[in-house]
């Protein structure tokens, strides 16, 4: 087992932990909309949805909005 | 640097928005009653939620969450505020920094605010940023006079310390009241209810609650709070005052562990400045919450015993 | 073995500054002072951990030092380091986002694991972090019924959040990743088989880890900082 | 065109400058808004980086000065007013005796610099606990002998108010590293069973005998030199718990002084922003006067024929005064003759 950094990581250097970081930080503050990410919410808006009667009906409130933003998702612009 | 006249800012309104703070609520009940009854006698009506959840701050900061999903969470609370007209009241210091720094991040930033609007759209709310948030203690010295005048059972001769804790001042750099290394506004408070002020050597120390470091790594918030607790108890105050009920929670609790490890022996009640206020304000004694108090239990009584119940 | 610089992420900071969202500022202005440190809670009661060092091998890109390092876990987030800081760098956010920095590398989960539940069990299930249940006898012997004590205040007996409020933050929760990031914890496993007691084992047998989450082996992190003063063996 | 020469502030650089114009000729009036000559320099015991006696020193300047009959000198005089231009300058000076009005050929300002107030030092304890002092506070303890006698500590701590975004200035004062030192030598001087502790961050000890004044400190008086921006100074039972990182170790480490000597940062003088609108030239954002060009130029004003010595331009220490009084002499002198 190693018993310092330096051997834990052995051959990586900083600079391919601190690529990973940055990509990390990339995807996590990231605010563009893809596809991928919308199917994501998906089961969490349908818990809301079924959750009660007044929230469902906040959420049709929502639709008229969301249609455009599925819209650009599939197509990608 | 003093900048104590920056009070003078903040408005006077019919009536606030009472942010509930989790350990006030459950730990210490107390908190909640006094913070609501003694605004309502200092003229402001106090305006509460059931929708109004947990700040978001202990699980954003425990890493469990990112940020990414605490700022919608601080954005929905803020919302109740803004639908209603009004101001946040908090009596948590970790609730006070959280909304507030979360807050005008949001408000600076055009393009998070309106990803996380899109959010609250979903469920029929907004935030547009236009409430601020206030701390007790800073409403309470705002309004200073009206408690002079209400003072009914003045704590004549009672020692007073004061703990202010880190997240209001610290946190608040620029944007807090008051000097973040030589505060005096809860000193004046107690002093216009008729306390008597004492000084201890590690007032601005932490109360070695390090947020999840009393969860996380127990020894080293212990070693920190019995550094606290040893200097406080070196001034031997009747109560020890806070405006933070994590650093309550903190302080009264662990005096306990320590008495049953024998790792000294501390009996000093701590209280929130709201029941501070509102002992001070003739509150009935059950409205105080005593009760639900760890450390100190019978010096608290001898308190009551001195100044009438 | 020996430290080469030339393995360091020399612009990790200037790269990373622009995608924090604005949570990382003002560290290139750090002037190595010590203020910081000298004010700390946590370095007064372990001295390994420090601020500055922390600060100055961000600036280095030294990132391997800092995301396997105990120390970076220590922190108490006081916020006293800004309010000294004479370049008013706000250095809890950095320690808040080394650590998400970290938990990606694979460090640290043992110590949000055990901070999970709050977020499972009281804030996502009631709206309240904190819960009304008492881990400690004597307390539960001192006080009593907590709610008596708020009935006495004048308060319901207990706060209650609305279920849609509830609902509201579940749907956050979901919507923003924090549902499965909660899963990803989850999955953590904390036993260890070489130390595991009966009872353990028997869990260990009857419960599985749900398949579909997968286990994350959680990193061993290493006192990059020095060894605190008085050879603790675990902080 | 008028010959005579305007300077504004009787500290070490306008003294200089009046005794050299005087010296080649030309006529001066010397004004100083306080009751006496020197400045900044009279307030000092010691000199540096050679121990010097500074009164001595700065009373014999001021009785040539003060000898010299084409040196008219107006104390507890400020300027009023000024018009006109190089060569032709109008100015409103106000005197106890009221005002008058003086044509002269060019102006040099000299009005030094001043100690900044670390009130906004809370941490530090200044103005709270009467033991937390600063540098020019210990001066006058000095001269009084005042200074803590027996077993005391005394802790010295640099860059008050400098090198800080926060509370003070981003600039380096660039002399106290070099006074905290003579201050650690005085005590040790003054009380040989003190302990004398600095706090530093970086040491800068620029210029010929600075680096070995230093070292002497640390060498023959055997001060102990930290390297850390002291955090808090807390009150403790009559003590003074000096807290800090010794960053050289990466430990946090605490004090108990018995005395806290705090090198408050050199800032621009009061009312230079308003000195300055008067006579119509620039200052930086700080408030020091601003140079044209610092290089080449160091002592010209953004206004012709007004010209700039000493302290008031930047952080600096007497012999560079000194020079640059000599400077702005000669400058003017070109001016006026």
């Amino acid at each position: 087992m190693a018993d310092n950094y330096l051997e834990a990581y052995g051959k990586e250097t900083s600079q391919d932990a601190g690529g990973r970081t940055l990509k990390y930080f990339e995807d996590l503050f990231s605010m563009e909309m893809p596809l991928s990410r919308m199917m994501k919410m998906m089961p969490g808006m349908v818990k809301f949805m079924t959750s009660s009667k007044d929230t469902r009906e906040d959420l049709f409130k929502f639709m008229p909005q969301m249609t455009p933003m599925i819209k650009k998702a599939i197509s990608g612009k | 640097m003093p900048r104590l006249d920056k009070v003078a800012q903040i408005p006077i309104p019919k009536s606030m928005f009472m942010f509930k703070s989790c350990v006030a609520s459950n730990k210490y009940p107390g908190i909640e009653a006094c913070s609501s009854d003694t605004m309502r006698i200092l003229g402001i009506e106090p305006v509460e939620s059931d929708e109004q959840t947990c700040c978001g701050g202990f699980v954003t900061f425990a890493n469990v969450a990112a940020p990414t999903a605490s700022m919608p969470a601080v954005a929905r609370n803020l919302s109740l505020a803004e639908e209603k007209g009004l101001d946040t009241c908090v009596v948590c210091n970790g609730c006070w920094t959280f909304l507030n720094e979360f807050g005008h991040f949001m408000n600076h930033n055009e393009e998070v605010k309106s990803s996380v609007n899109m959010m609250l759209n979903m469920m029929g709310k907004e935030y547009k940023g236009s409430g601020s948030v206030y701390h007790i203690a800073e409403m309470y010295y705002r309004l200073k006079e009206e408690i002079r005048e209400n003072v009914k059972r003045p704590l004549k001769g009672i020692k007073v310390a004061t703990h202010y804790g880190c997240h209001y001042l610290g946190g608040g750099k620029y944007t807090a009241i008051d000097d973040a290394q030589m505060p005096s506004y809860l000193e004046e408070i107690i002093e216009i209810s008729g306390g008597e002020v004492v000084p201890y050597t590690a007032n601005r120390e932490c109360c070695g609650t390090g947020f999840t470091q009393v969860i996380n790594g127990k020894d080293l918030s212990l070693e920190h709070t019995k550094v606290k607790l040893d200097s406080v108890k070196e001034a031997d105050p009747d109560i020890l005052v806070v405006q933070c009920p994590y650093c309550h929670s903190q302080l009264d609790r662990i005096q306990q562990q320590f008495n049953f490890r024998n790792d000294g022996d501390y009996q000093t009640p701590i209280l929130h400045i709201a029941q501070l206020v509102g002992m001070g304000m003739g509150l009935d004694v059950g409205k105080l919450g005593l009760a639900a108090h760890v450390s100190g239990r019978a010096r608290l009584e001898n308190v009551l015993d001195r100044i009438g119940r | 073995m020996l430290e080469q610089v030339k393995d360091w992420d020399d612009d990790f900071y200037e790269r990373w500054k622009p995608i924090a969202m604005g949570f990382v500022n003002e560290a290139e202005r750090c002037l190595q002072c010590g203020k910081c440190t000298g004010q700390c809670p946590a370095a007064a009661v372990t001295p390994g951990y420090n601020p500055r060092k922390l600060i100055r091998d961000l600036i280095d890109g030294n990132i391997k030092r800092i995301l396997s390092s105990v120390e970076l876990w220590q922190c108490f987030f006081c916020s006293g380091c800004y309010s000294t800081c004479p370049m008013d760098i706000n250095f809890p956010f950095f320690i808040f986002m080394l650590r998400l920095a970290a938990m990606n590398e694979g460090y640290g989960w043992e110590d949000v694991k055990q901070l999970e539940a709050y977020a499972e069990k009281d804030y996502l299930k009631d709206g309240i972090t904190v819960s009304s249940r008492e881990r400690n006898p004597f307390v539960v012997d001192t006080i009593g019924d907590i709610g008596k004590i708020r009935e006495a205040a004048g308060l319901p007996t207990k706060r209650i959040v609305s279920k849609r409020g509830v609902a509201e933050i579940n749907m956050i929760s979901d919507l923003s990743g924090m549902t499965s990031f909660m899963k990803k914890i989850g999955g953590v496993d904390l036993l260890d088989c070489t130390t595991c007691d009966d009872a353990q084992a028997k869990r260990c047998k009857t419960k599985p880890l749900p398949s579909k989450v997968g286990k994350i082996k959680t990193k061993t992190r290493f006192y990059n900082y020095g060894e605190p003063i008085g050879g603790k063996t675990n902080a | 065109m008028s010959k005579k020469t305007l300077i504004i502030g009787g500290g070490i650089a306008g003294i200089t400058a009046a005794q050299k114009i005087a010296q080649n000729g030309g006529e001066v009036i010397l004004t100083e808004k306080e009751g006496t000559l020197g400045g900044n320099f009279a307030k000092l015991t010691y000199t540096f980086p050679v121990l010097g006696d500074a009164k001595a020193l700065v009373s014999q300047e001021v009785q040539k000065v003060q000898a010299t009959p084409s040196i008219e000198i107006l104390t507890n005089t400020a300027v009023a007013a000024c018009q006109g231009e190089i060569g032709d300058f109008t100015v409103e000076l106000s005197t106890s005796n009221g005002t008058r009005k003086e044509n002269v050929g060019a102006i040099i300002v000299a009005t030094g610099f001043h100690y900044m107030e670390p009130t906004a030092y809370t941490e530090y304890s200044y103005g709270r606990n009467p033991n937390v002092v600063t540098s020019l506070e210990f001066e006058k303890m000095a001269a009084e002998n005042r200074l803590p006698q027996g077993d005391v500590r005394v802790v010295f701590v640099h860059c008050v108010g400098s090198r800080d975004k926060a509370k003070g200035y981003v600039y380096c004062s660039k002399i106290c590293c070099s006074y905290s030192a003579k201050h650690a030598i005085m005590m040790k001087k003054a009380n040989a069973q003190s302990k004398s502790y600095v706090f530093y961050i970086d040491i800068r000890a620029l210029g010929k005998g600075y680096e070995e004044f230093i070292r002497s400190a640390m060498e023959e008086y055997s001060v102990r030199y930290i390297r850390g921006r002291v955090a808090k100074v807390l009150e403790s039972e009559g003590k003074l718990l000096v807290r800090a990182e010794d960053s050289l170790m990466g430990n946090p480490v605490e004090v108990e002084a018995d005395l806290v000597v705090l090198a408050s940062a050199m800032e621009a003088p009061i009312g230079s922003r308003e000195m300055a609108a008067i006579l119509g030239i620039a200052t930086d954002e700080y408030g020091f006067f601003q140079d044209v060009e610092s290089n080449v130029r160091p002592c010209h004003s953004s206004k012709p024929g007004i010209f700039l010595a000493g302290s008031c331009t930047q952080p600096m220490e007497i012999a560079s005064a000194v020079a640059m009084g000599g400077l702005s002499a000669s400058e003017a002198l070109a001016v006026t003759r």
